[in-house]
Formats: structure tokens, C-alpha cells, sequence
């Protein structure tokens, strides 16, 4: 009856070693699954100063670790010890609030994406619905940060990356349609499966131009980086966010480019499957970061559009290239290609 | 241990949870309260505050919010179609064929509308 | 797995919510809220009769992707007529939009 | 361990309805009904209705409540701080009542109609491609009116919505 009432601490140690030591653990606290995406959010930051220094013929950050590779950790123990500011209307549980579901939301996709056979957190049967509706919340909550700051760069800011990101939602599920089509499933895992024999970027050559473009607009990169223009809107709906919640920010919109360029992996460059002796993970990383650093020199490399320009022509161009797309697919399976495709 | 897939998604989200939300309460804890008229003005690039930061609102996008929830519905509407694309007959195909059809007209007023900056 | 009246005890909870709001608020957006309130506590029928019946019918779902739909489009129009009814008459309380009252 | 997370669920779907029609900024009240259908989407889960959770949390927690805290700030635009002045009177005190006899009759009649305590049949896995192909073949003809519906509705909003222009020039010229 004692071991009712409290269990031996026998037991306790027991049952941790156990959770600790078991495949789940280390995948959710480790590779596929938290720290990964924080340590690769992190890298990003210094990826991206020292890819646009070397476009911009400087140097970057150089001083903390080799070639300054320890920035991202410095700048985070600066930001945590910095005061947190709030304008003076501005509503503070409200920011705080959005900062840590910003921060919810950018890392919560990363359980459905396989980063290699089986190494997937939660290889759920609607993986690729799930990572598209979580995204779909980001536009409110950023809205609700633009409103909450009461200052008008924010509110500006917030209410361009609204429109912005509300347009390039639909041409990006509808540019994924044909690989659905193709395959007959969500699940991510059996989308990368699929593409044993040939990447989708081939047959769905439109679709990637698509989800490309739409991924630069939802993730808020030039040359649609409206939302926080510098020149214009100084920091865009992040302008008022200090200390901390600027962190949970700024973090957030890495781990979100990190996540996106992930998905754009999986679904069009053939996910994990690659040649020699080299592990499927590190095939994943690889082309992940590449993905990531093309998006990159695109900033350095771009103008900024106008945001009727770049609104209208999400809303015609790239969703009748996204329908023309279906069609292009429709047309590869009646023509007896889909076998090519089938799991 | 076996736990299925969506106690994995809560679980990973609590532990998101439990890093952000200790990082937001230091930082709260450590930095220095207090309010300060000048300090805590609205960032202006360095102008005096004029008026009310809530009042230019895009007015003129309104037809692409719109849009959007249309096409919303209608996208999650087509994933269901390209699941089963290859199961069904080619004549209930051109069921969701009609069903973008009718859509086109609504799409075609609304872009044009969205065009006209009178409107707004 | 609960037993079945678990679900239809939340769902008339929401729907009693739902309609508390829409009797005693005034806001337009209120009342909008109480109606997706409502056509919550329906869907959430729906789905938790479609599990439990025997053997389980995919119907239920059916449905519900209907009616989310519809909800969504209904919700649309009544803000497009919040926005007019403020713009004409610069409010949106409803005891106060009463200028056809004779 | 499900019975915990039902409950959960269930306690965030009722608190947050609640907090959506009382709390005194309308911006809070749509924080709240965001996480009320956030909650209903964690229930079809439990239930077993992936896809229909994704569904509603994409349509009505991306979609619609973007458009409603869109309405908000725009209704809110002039008219001060708060815009409604709720008094909490025998109005508020009637519907608590009306809307707790309601809830009780129809808990207590479907409850009392039902058969026994009927339990759930074992786990099913719906494929997602019967699911497509039910739509398709058993609902064809509701599909193309709620296609119907749908462009009723884009059409109908903004044509509600758009100003005329012969109404602002004639208010411009006097």
C-alpha cells in the first residue's frame, strides 16, 4: 500500500532514465525536434548578415567565435538583459501574449516534417493540412501586434502583412494540389516516398515557381518584404517589440524561414533520398539550407515591389499559374505518367 | 511507450512553451520597470506623436480579405478532390470542374472591383 | 474514450452560451460571436454522432465541412453589414440602429 | 489520459466562450472565440476528425476571425475607447436564464432519449480518400451550390461594401 501512496525513488529514477533514454525523447527535445530548430533559427541569423555582408562586400559579424559564429548566441544574452519598452498606449499583456505565440506557432510545424525514414515526430496522416493551418494563424497574430503597439509603423505594418500574407495563401495550396493529386495522400512521409524515382520540382516545375514565390510573400523576405520595410517602416509590426519579446520575434520569423525552406525540401527537392553513404538527416539539412541561403541572396540581390503591384498580381498571376498548374497535373495523369509517382 | 500523434504535438508545443515563456519572464523580471514620458512615446523617427496611431486602414484591400475567405474554402474543398483524384470516375471529376467554374465570375467582379480605386 | 452524453452535455453548453449572448448583447460583432457559437456546439454533434454510431459513418463530416463553410460565408456578409450599418450610422449598437421603427 | 485531455478541452472551449461575450474590449472578445474554435478543433481530434479540425481551424480561425478583428479595428475607428456600454440588467440576468433552460432541456432530453450509455466502436481510420470520394460522388449536388454560395457572397460583400461613387462626389461638391 506505501508504494500507492509515493512511489520508491527507485522507481522515479527508473521511469526517467527510461523516458530520457527512449527514441520519442530525443526525438522531441533533440534532432527532429526542438533544438534543432532553434540552434538552426539561430544559425540562420548569422547565415543570413554573412551572406548579405559578402553580397555587399563587407565582412559581417567577426568578433564572437570563429568568423562570428557565436553572434546569435551574444545578441540573445543582450536582448534578454535589455529593459522591455511599450509605447505608452500600447497593450503590454497583449504583445506578450502574441510574442510567445508567434513563437508557438513558427515552431509548431516542425512535428509533421520528416527530416529522414521514420524520423518524424508525429507522422500524422494530414501532415501537409496541419503545416498549412498552423501557418494560417500567423496573419492574425501579427495583426494583433501591429494593433497592441498603438504606433503607427506597427499598425502599418501589421496591416500590409496581413493583405500580404492573406493573398499568397491560397496560390500556395493550390500550387501543392498537383502533388496531392499525384500521390493521393497528405502524409509528408509518403509524399517524400513518392519521389524515390524523380523529384517533383520535375513534373511540378509550375507549382515549385509558385510555392516559391508565395513562400518569399508569406515569409515576409524580399522582394516582398513589405510588412518591414526599412526604409519606410523601420521594423514593420516589430518596430515596438523590445527586450525579450522582440527575441521571441525575431526567432520566431528564422525558425518560420527555416521551417518553410524544410517544407519546400520535402515537397519538390525529394525530401531526405540522396546517394552514397551519407545519412538521410544530413541530406535533409543540407538541402535545407540551401533552400534557405537562395532565399537569402534574394535579399540581397532584389528590390522591394508596391504593395498594389505585389497584391494584384498575387491574386491573378500566380493563381491562375497555380489553376494552370492542376491542369498540367490532370493532363500528366491521364497521359499515363502518374506510375512514375505512385508509392 | 506508445503515445499517438497528437499528444506528441501537444507535448512538443508545452515544451515550446516552457523555453519562451521563462525567457519572457526573466527578461520582465530583470529589465527595469517604470514609465517614462519621452522614453515610452510611440517611435516616430524622432517626430512629436501626431494624433492617433489606429486610423489609416487599407480600405482599399478590403476585396482580397474577402477573396481570401472564399478561396480559403474553396482550397480546402480541392485537397479533398486531389486525395481521391485517382480513385474517382473522370465524370465525378468534372463535378469539381464545375465547382471552380462557378467561381469564376465572383472572382472576375471582385478583381475588378478590387481595380477601382473610387470604390474605396 | 468518454461516453457519448459527455459530448452533447459540452455542445448544449455552448449552445446555452451561445444563446445567452444572443439575448442580452447589444454589439453586433457580439451577436456574431453567440452565432458561431451555436453553430459550434451543432458541429461538434455532428462529428462526436458520426464517431459513435455503429460501425462509424463518415456523414458527420460531411456535413460539417457544410456547414463550417457556410459559417464562414455567413459570417462574411453579417460583417460586410456591420461595416455599412456603422458607416451610415456611425454605431454599432443595435438599440440604436433603429431609425425604420416608425 | 484522454479523459484528461477532453476535459481540458472542454474547460478552455466554455472559458473562453464566455470570456468572448463578456470581456469589455472587442478585441479580447475575438482573442477569445479564437481559442473557443481552437478548442472545438482539439475536440474533432479527439474525436477522431483530423481532417475536419484542420478544416475548421484553416477556414475559421485563419479566415474568419481575421476578417472579424479586421471589422473591429475598422468600427472602432472613431468612436473612442470602448464602444458599447453593457449594463449588466434583468436583459443580461433574462438571457443567463433563458439560455441555462435551454442548454438544460436539451442535455436532459437527448440524454434521456438515448438508449443506455452508448460507448464508442473501436478505432476507425477513415482513409482521406474515401473522404474525397464521398464528396464527390454522394454529395455532388451540395457542393455546386455551396460553390453557388460561395460567389453569391463575394459578390454580395463588396457590393455592400463598395461606397458609390455618384453619393461621395455629390457629398464632396456641397
Amino acid at each position: 500500500m506505501t508504494s500507492l501512496i509515493l512511489p520508491a525513488p527507485q522507481e522515479i529514477v527508473n521511469l526517467a532514465v527510461r523516458i530520457i533514454t527512449s527514441r520519442t525523447f530525443f526525438e522531441v527535445v533533440f534532432f527532429p525536434g526542438f533544438l534543432n530548430v532553434m540552434l538552426s533559427a539561430a544559425f540562420l541569423t548569422w547565415l543570413e548578415r554573412k551572406v548579405l555582408a559578402r553580397v555587399q562586400l563587407r565582412i559581417g559579424p567577426l568578433y564572437a567565435g570563429p568568423s562570428g559564429i557565436l553572434q546569435p548566441i551574444a545578441d540573445g544574452v543582450k536582448l534578454m538583459f535589455k529593459q522591455m519598452i511599450f509605447p505608452e498606449l500600447a497593450d503590454m499583456k497583449l504583445l506578450m501574449l502574441c510574442a510567445l505565440g508567434l513563437m508557438l506557432l513558427a515552431f509548431a510545424p516542425a512535428v509533421a516534417i520528416p527530416f529522414g525514414e521514420g524520423l518524424v515526430i508525429a507522422n500524422m496522416d494530414v501532415g501537409l493540412v496541419y503545416v498549412f493551418a498552423v501557418m494560417s494563424l500567423f496573419p492574425s497574430v501579427i495583426l494583433l501586434i501591429g494593433w497592441g503597439s498603438n504606433s503607427k509603423y506597427p499598425f502599418l505594418g501589421g496591416l500590409r502583412s496581413l493583405f500580404q500574407q492573406v493573398a499568397y495563401e491560397v496560390p500556395m495550396w493550390l500550387s501543392v494540389l498537383g502533388i496531392v493529386m499525384m500521390t493521393g495522400t497528405l502524409n509528408l512521409t509518403k509524399i517524400v516516398e513518392a519521389q524515390q524515382r524523380l523529384w517533383f520540382v520535375i513534373p511540378q516545375i509550375l507549382g515549385f515557381a509558385v510555392f516559391f514565390t508565395a513562400a518569399l510573400a508569406e515569409l515576409e523576405r524580399t522582394p516582398f518584404d513589405l510588412p518591414e520595410a526599412e526604409s519606410e517602416l523601420v521594423m514593420g509590426w516589430m518596430t515596438e517589440l523590445t527586450g525579450p519579446a522582440f527575441m521571441l520575434g525575431f526567432l520566431a520569423m528564422y525558425a518560420k524561414l527555416y521551417i518553410m525552406s524544410a517544407l519546400i525540401t520535402t515537397l519538390f527537392l525529394g525530401g531526405w533520398s540522396g546517394f552514397g553513404f551519407v545519412p538521410q538527416p544530413v541530406w535533409f539539412v543540407l538541402k535545407t539550407f540551401i533552400v534557405a541561403s537562395v532565399i537569402i541572396i534574394i535579399r540581397g540581390a532584389f528590390p522591394r515591389v508596391r504593395v498594389d503591384i505585389l497584391l494584384r498580381a498575387g491574386w491573378t498571376r500566380l493563381l491562375l499559374l497555380a489553376l494552370a498548374n492542376i491542369f498540367v497535373t490532370v493532363a500528366l495523369i491521364i497521359s499515363g505518367l502518374g506510375w512514375v509517382w505512385r508509392i | 511507450m506508445v503515445l499517438d500523434v497528437w499528444s506528441l504535438v501537444a507535448i512538443f508545443e508545452i515544451l515550446v512553451f516552457l523555453v519562451a515563456f521563462p525567457l519572457l519572464l526573466f527578461g520582465w523580471l530583470m529589465g527595469e520597470k517604470g514609465r517614462d514620458p519621452i522614453r515610452d512615446a510611440p517611435f516616430e523617427s524622432g517626430q512629436t506623436r501626431l494624433g492617433e496611431a489606429r486610423q489609416r486602414y487599407m480600405m482599399q484591400y478590403y476585396p482580397y480579405l474577402i477573396m481570401f475567405i472564399a478561396f480559403d474554402v474553396v482550397a480546402m474543398f480541392l485537397f479533398t478532390w486531389g486525395l481521391a483524384f485517382l480513385t474517382v470516375s473522370l465524370t465525378q471529376n468534372y463535378l469539381f470542374l464545375i465547382f471552380i467554374v462557378v467561381l469564376i465570375a465572383p472572382l472576375a467582379y471582385a478583381l475588378y472591383l478590387s481595380g477601382k480605386r473610387e470604390f474605396w | 474514450m468518454e461516453p457519448l452524453s459527455s459530448y452533447i452535455i459540452l455542445s448544449s453548453a455552448l449552445l446555452g452560451i451561445g444563446i445567452y449572448g444572443l439575448v442580452s448583447k447589444r454589439n453586433a460583432i457580439r451577436l456574431l460571436f453567440s452565432v458561431e457559437l451555436i453553430v459550434n456546439a451543432a458541429n461538434i454533434n455532428l462529428v462526436a454522432f458520426a464517431r459513435y454510431s455503429n460501425p462509424p459513418m463518415i456523414t458527420g463530416w460531411n456535413i460539417v465541412f457544410f456547414s463550417i463553410a457556410a459559417a464562414a460565408m455567413e459570417a462574411t456578409v453579417g460583417l460586410a453589414l456591420i461595416l455599412v450599418a456603422f458607416r451610415l450610422n456611425g454605431t454599432i449598437d443595435l438599440r440604436k440602429l433603429n431609425r425604420l421603427r416608425g | 489520459m484522454v479523459d484528461i485531455a477532453f476535459l481540458a478541452i472542454s474547460g478552455l472551449i466554455i472559458v473562453s466562450a464566455i470570456f468572448a461575450l463578456e470581456v469589455k474590449e472587442l478585441i479580447y472578445g475575438a482573442v477569445g472565440l479564437a481559442f473557443s474554435l481552437i478548442g472545438v478543433a482539439g475536440l474533432f481530434i479527439l474525436l477522431g476528425a483530423d481532417y475536419v479540425a484542420m478544416f475548421q481551424i484553416s477556414v475559421y480561425v485563419g479566415a474568419v476571425v481575421v476578417l472579424i478583428l479586421f471589422t473591429i479595428m475598422l468600427v472602432r475607428r472613431e468612436s473612442g475607447k470602448i464602444v458599447e456600454q453593457e449594463e449588466p440588467s434583468r436583459l443580461g440576468r433574462g438571457g443567463a436564464l433563458v439560455a441555462g433552460l435551454v442548454a438544460l432541456a436539451m442535455a436532459g432530453a437527448v440524454i434521456m432519449l438515448m438508449p443506455g450509455s452508448v460507448e464508442a466502436p473501436a478505432l476507425y481510420q477513415v482513409t482521406l480518400r474515401e473522404l474525397g470520394r464521398s464528396l464527390a460522388s454522394s454529395y455532388a449536388v451540395p457542393l455546386v451550390i455551396l460553390g453557388l454560395l460561395i460567389g453569391a457572397t463575394v459578390v454580395g460583400g463588396l457590393t455592400l461594401v463598395k461606397v458609390e461613387r455618384e453619393e461621395k462626389s455629390d457629398g464632396a461638391t456641397q
